[in-house]
């Protein structure tokens, strides 16, 4: 469990020589193991024994961040625009808030890696790396899009950059990302399986089994929880009864840890430790991210289920803006140069949209392509011959 | 006349279920606050309160298995499955579970359940939220399966479903919440037998849910052509009432079925099945199918149309027919 | 986390005046509540506080568990029987080692509680009270058995004493426990209901979802784990990576509670505590009682996965041999006396399948009935005015 | 000539199978140490080790993902689900999984995983436990349904199975898993193609899986009347070819559909509804159909037996057809 550095002052035991950075993202971080009991955010934490790692983000990295974080973020809005426009259909689920999530996992996955995502998917795909002309040609329906227009905003997948799919399915890609850890391993190889999912998925039968099968087989999987606070209408104080989702993790006796997942550095430094445990077969973990769903359920939600003060509220906590907020205090970075990036991203995403909307449209004989392969795959078959 | 939609018909149904008997809830993922994903709860929560009106967190086998448990002590639950392509979650407390247990256990015990999800394509969806998977339902004994093709029947359908001391799958077309017809304030059931839309003595033409208004129109082009198709809306796959379609095609001697599911082990086959077994010697042509093609439903647009059946094709397997 | 009397001497904080009894069940127990870990059956345990509660349990009650548990045993052995003349079909799974779960925990049960049951579910049925007749005519397919001869062995129903049916899928029956004790609360009783179910049961999605559920919801439902170490030829060892299962009640936050359920007195007083809470409405618990298949997983089974000597060393645990040493050294009962209850038992079993035997079969035209309710229900519609 | 029981014959194709391409894995409840609830995979961890061949925890829906996952990274997973039944709790994994992601994901990915199951009744295993549901399984587009109704079709099956980029579901009937039949020792496939097991000219029995056996023995004794019946095995529900039997229809004039699914909603019902539509001016009957009763697998002996179908119940149709 991490604490945010704002909070530090309430730790006892903490060694005197300790520097802690009073910002807003926790960039000097205090490390706690063996908690017994924990919150995120704002509350008190009880522990133990106390350990400290300081880490430091260059600013190239952060504004790297930055940059992808934008970059996400105009998607979503170039997508909701179409939308207005009826050049897409049924519903666009936005990243819109939990950008600092999949920019701080995929900036640390390398060749081989594979993530797999969700209805909420745009961003995991940007993040590693989908050609973004490519996904607004998908979201429009078009015949070069990912899918070739089969597929649509909740389907996505880019197996060559290391996405194997978005899933309509609540739960459904769970199962799946842990057959793939299992490939991984099988083949001797050291890379991992990332699988996104959200808090209301993690009510999901497929969770239990899943996260069971890979801890008992000590797969190379880290299931990342995005508990945005809301299942569509559902919140989080009603769908469970604990505090953090990855207390669910003793149940699997995998290791379980929740993290302020609007805080791209610490988004950034946790995953990484995780990563490189998992990488090492240790087996499977549970990581929880916390964050906030900013946008409605879907475009054109009502969200009648929540307060505009409570949006607002939380729109504090916007991980760009933290970001922003931080580039600037403890970076020296000019609020210009930061604009100059966000409208660089967006001038980048409205050239692939634009693009994607003079692409063509499948035709109607397309519908019958792209179910079945058609080959066979080449084995001679080695009669086996009993000892 | 009143007319309102089926969305609103559904509502009202649900209303006069649940101001009825105490033993009526229901649940669901975001059925309460949210109003239902299908938008047909509105008003229940405030109306009956959180203890019969309730969301669900997203647990598909759970929700279904809340209902059998609590039918099986004599509670009348209506629960929601925001989309029936979510039978995969669920699916065996309906195969093995609701469907099972009664006979089962030698006939001790009633299910009075009620399973409300959505079906159907054309909104663009994609092929996991799009699904017509009434056949594979109408394979297993000891459910119902309802599926209205307008709001008059969704409110006579949902009540007599409400009453039924057995497990009723009732399945709404999402292209259907929207359309309007008359429906009378009172409370009313509709029976579980086949209706015949319109009359007709050349062609007979089988079909329900989102497909009957293409039927429909499809016998208007042909009224206007000088044929008079009758068409009749099955509205519930299980039971499956053969006697008005086996004697409607003694009458015109062609058939033609249609349905949105994909056509291969789709129910259109046990409907023509069942009409060549039954009315043989009156079949003058064979029973010809209109249904999707045997794909995942696709995103795009055209795609979609493509997959889609529709009155054109349904006019040109008549005209097959009657060539 | 309940200790066996045997190492209270490694307790250390032990109030002085506390008189423990050296037997070999738990007759005088010691209750250790806030623990940090531990373990059951011949391991130590570490703890904080302990608070010390003496149960004593009269004679007559436990020549009562003797009893029903030798009517289960006797059951099965004759079940065992039919099968080897044909008489029955398919698979039989016997209860063999399990007796004292089902008679411990049933023996608390009143009027209007339920339970449900698994494929291994004959001791349920007979612990909770259903006729030994109508039993064995189930099991052989007979037109007076319980579901007509329709369901057989893993299907044995009886409303009318609150049995609400076994399951022959694993898991099947976790999600219908939930609803049924929603009903209970629903109608304002104070009435609960008990989900037996195996250590295998406990990796399907179903368990997950039913429990998090009746958590949410607060329902009165004790979910019984018997963990009898396997599930066919799967090994605890190698189907989780966890020491109890109970400590998934975590998962839910929800009371866990691992007891050792070869011991009837410790079965007796932990489920009457935990019911004691729940039917106040504190909502479900996971109750996991440790135990031993000492037969086959079904009758026919060649067992080739686990050792002889296995079996052998855990019949030294057998619930009704241990029932039977503390009944002789701890309260003065004659062998002989528990010899005749055993053969009053093993005779009755006999007259009730002897008398199944004869019963009639149903006639094919029998197929046809019982799958639907004929009637509906009588409900007035009552039109609802909007206000 | 060597003949070996079905048994055996799975479990050589797996040998084969395993032996051949280190793409290969199986896992599955009890399939290792155990060697299979089904007692197929016998001898497979010691030969081929634990790392290849598994014992999973009970979890259907992850014993298929995994299957699903790893195949979309090009191992070739064969997963042992042990009864077909436990479809109920594997569900969304094949139908809104394995079966869509291909054509969803713009056939970017291959899944070459086979699912080998069990189906049938006749054994007493009770309404869960005794299920036919390839019907159910044929009306999902995106996988390959393969039902063998012997031991040389299964070893061939299995291995043509193993070699395909696409999900393929295998069911392999309880009744049948004894029954022995000439299989050569070498490796060799067979087609997803219609079989035809005995050539006739007076009426067609269209059947599969253990009603094979039954519908030869009725050919037997209609011999003996001096009734030429034609026997067509389909062994593939999906793809289904449909010109081996439309062929033998032509020059029959008489068809009779078998199978031990129930009847309503069948496959049975896909197979009559083809050939009337196909085959309709050689008809000079209806198609009729020998199915199961739209009831539960029931348990006592005596129901049980009156619920399967076999050689009299397909004589008894055939003799009506020919009436
Ligand atoms: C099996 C299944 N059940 C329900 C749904 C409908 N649904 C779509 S998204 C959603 C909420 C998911 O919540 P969460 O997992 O927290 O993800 P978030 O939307 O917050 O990103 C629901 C209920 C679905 N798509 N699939
Ligand atoms: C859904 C499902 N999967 C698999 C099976 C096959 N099966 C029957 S009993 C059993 C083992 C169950 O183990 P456990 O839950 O520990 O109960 P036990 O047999 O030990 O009483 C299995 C795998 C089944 N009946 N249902
Ligand atoms: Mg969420
Ligand atoms: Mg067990």
């Amino acid at each position: 469990m991490f604490v945010l550095c704002k909070h530090s002052k309430k730790l006892k035991d903490l060694p005197g020589n300790l520097k802690i950075k009073q910002n807003s993202l926790s960039i000097g971080i205090i490390v706690a193991s063996d908690y017994q009991h924990q919150k995120v955010f704002d509350k008190t934490i009880i522990r133990k024994r106390v350990e400290i790692k300081m880490t430091l983000l260059s600013k190239e990295q952060l504004i790297n961040f930055y940059r992808k974080m934008n970059r996400i973020r105009a998607f979503e809005n170039e997508a909701i625009e179409l939308a207005k426009m009826n050049l897409t259909r049924a519903a666009i689920h936005t990243y819109n808030g939990q950008e600092a999530i999949a920019v701080g996992v995929c900036a640390h996955l390398k060749e081989g890696d594979y993530i797999t995502s969700t209805h909420r998917g745009h961003g995991h795909c940007i993040a590693k790396g989908a050609d973004l002309e490519r996904m607004f040609a998908e979201l429009m329906g078009r015949k070069t899009g990912y899918c070739k227009g089969k597929g649509g905003s909740m389907h996505i997948a880019d197996l060559s950059i290391g996405m194997l799919g978005a899933n309509g399915i609540v739960g459904g890609g769970i199962p799946i990302a842990t057959g793939a850890a299992f490939a991984l391993k099988y083949k001797q190889t050291d890379n991992v399986v990332v699988c996104f999912f959200g808090d209301g998925a993690s009510n999901q039968g497929s969770f239990h089994e899943a996260l069971n099968l890979a801890s008992v087989k000590k797969l190379p999987v880290i299931f990342l929880c995005e508990n945005n606070n809301w299942a569509i209408s559902m919140n989080i104080g009603k769908s469970v009864n604990i505090e953090n989702i990855s207390e669910r993790a003793a149940a699997y006796g995998i290791k379980g840890l929740t993290v302020d997942g609007n805080d791209i550095a610490q988004v950034y430094r946790e995953f990484g430790n995780c990563l490189e445990e998992v990488r090492q077969g240790t087996g499977p973990v549970l990581l929880e991210m916390k964050t906030y769903r900013l946008s409605g359920h879907y475009f054109g939600d009502n969200e009648n289920y929540r307060s505009k003060e409570e949006v607002i509220s939380r729109r504090q906590e916007c991980p760009i803006t933290r970001l922003e907020n931080l580039l600037i205090q403890e970076y020296g970075v000019l609020p210009d140069e930061l604009k100059a990036i966000a409208s660089e991203e967006k001038a980048m995403v409205l050239e692939a949209s634009n693009k994607a909307k003079l692409a063509p449209e499948p035709q109607a004989e397309d519908l019958w392509n792209d179910l079945f392969a058609q080959d066979f795959e080449n084995i001679t078959w080695q009669p086996f011959v009993k000892s | 006349m009143r007319k309102i939609s089926m969305r609103e018909a559904i509502n009202e149904a649900l209303h006069i279920a649940l101001n009825s008997s105490p033993e009526v809830f229901t649940a669901g993922e975001d059925i309460a606050v949210y109003g239902g994903q299908l938008r047909c709860s509105y008003g229940l929560l405030e109306n009956f309160g959180a203890e019969r009106v309730f969301d669900t967190p997203i647990s598909e086998s759970a929700i279904v298995g809340l209902g059998v448990g609590s039918a099986m002590l004599n509670l009348r639950p209506i629960m929601e499955l925001s989309y029936i392509d979510f039978l995969g979650t669920c699916f065996d407390q309906i195969l093995n579970q609701a469907a099972k247990l009664r006979y089962m256990y030698g006939g001790m015990v009633n299910l009075p359940l009620v399973i409300r999800t959505q079906c159907g394509a054309g909104l663009g969806n994609g092929a996991q939220h799009s699904q017509s998977l009434e056949a594979i339902l109408g394979h297993i004994p000891g459910i119902r399966v309802l599926i209205p093709s307008n709001a008059y029947d969704a409110k006579g359908l949902l009540l007599r479903a409400v009453r039924d001391n057995n497990p009723v799958v009732f399945i709404e077309h999402k292209a259907l919440y929207k359309t309007k017809c008359h429906v009378p304030e009172e409370p009313y059931e509709c029976d579980y037998t086949c209706d015949i839309k319109r009359t007709g003595k050349d062609i007979t033409i089988v079909t329900y849910s989102a497909m009957v208004n293409q039927a429909l129109k499809a016998a208007e082009v042909l009224e206007k052509e000088g044929v008079e198709a009758e068409v009749i809306d099955i509205r519930s796959i299980a039971p499956f009432e053969e006697e008005t379609i086996i004697n409607s095609v003694r009458k015109t001697g062609h058939a033609v079925v249609a349905h949105e599911a994909c056509r291969k082990a789709g129910f259109g086959g046990e409907i023509a099945a069942t009409i060549q077994e039954k009315a043989f010697t009156a079949l003058k042509k064979p029973v010809l199918r209109v249904a999707a093609p045997d794909v995942p439903v696709p995103f795009a647009p055209i795609l979609e149309d493509a997959f889609l059946p529709n009155s054109e094709k349904i006019l040109a397997a008549v005209k097959t027919c009657l060539q």
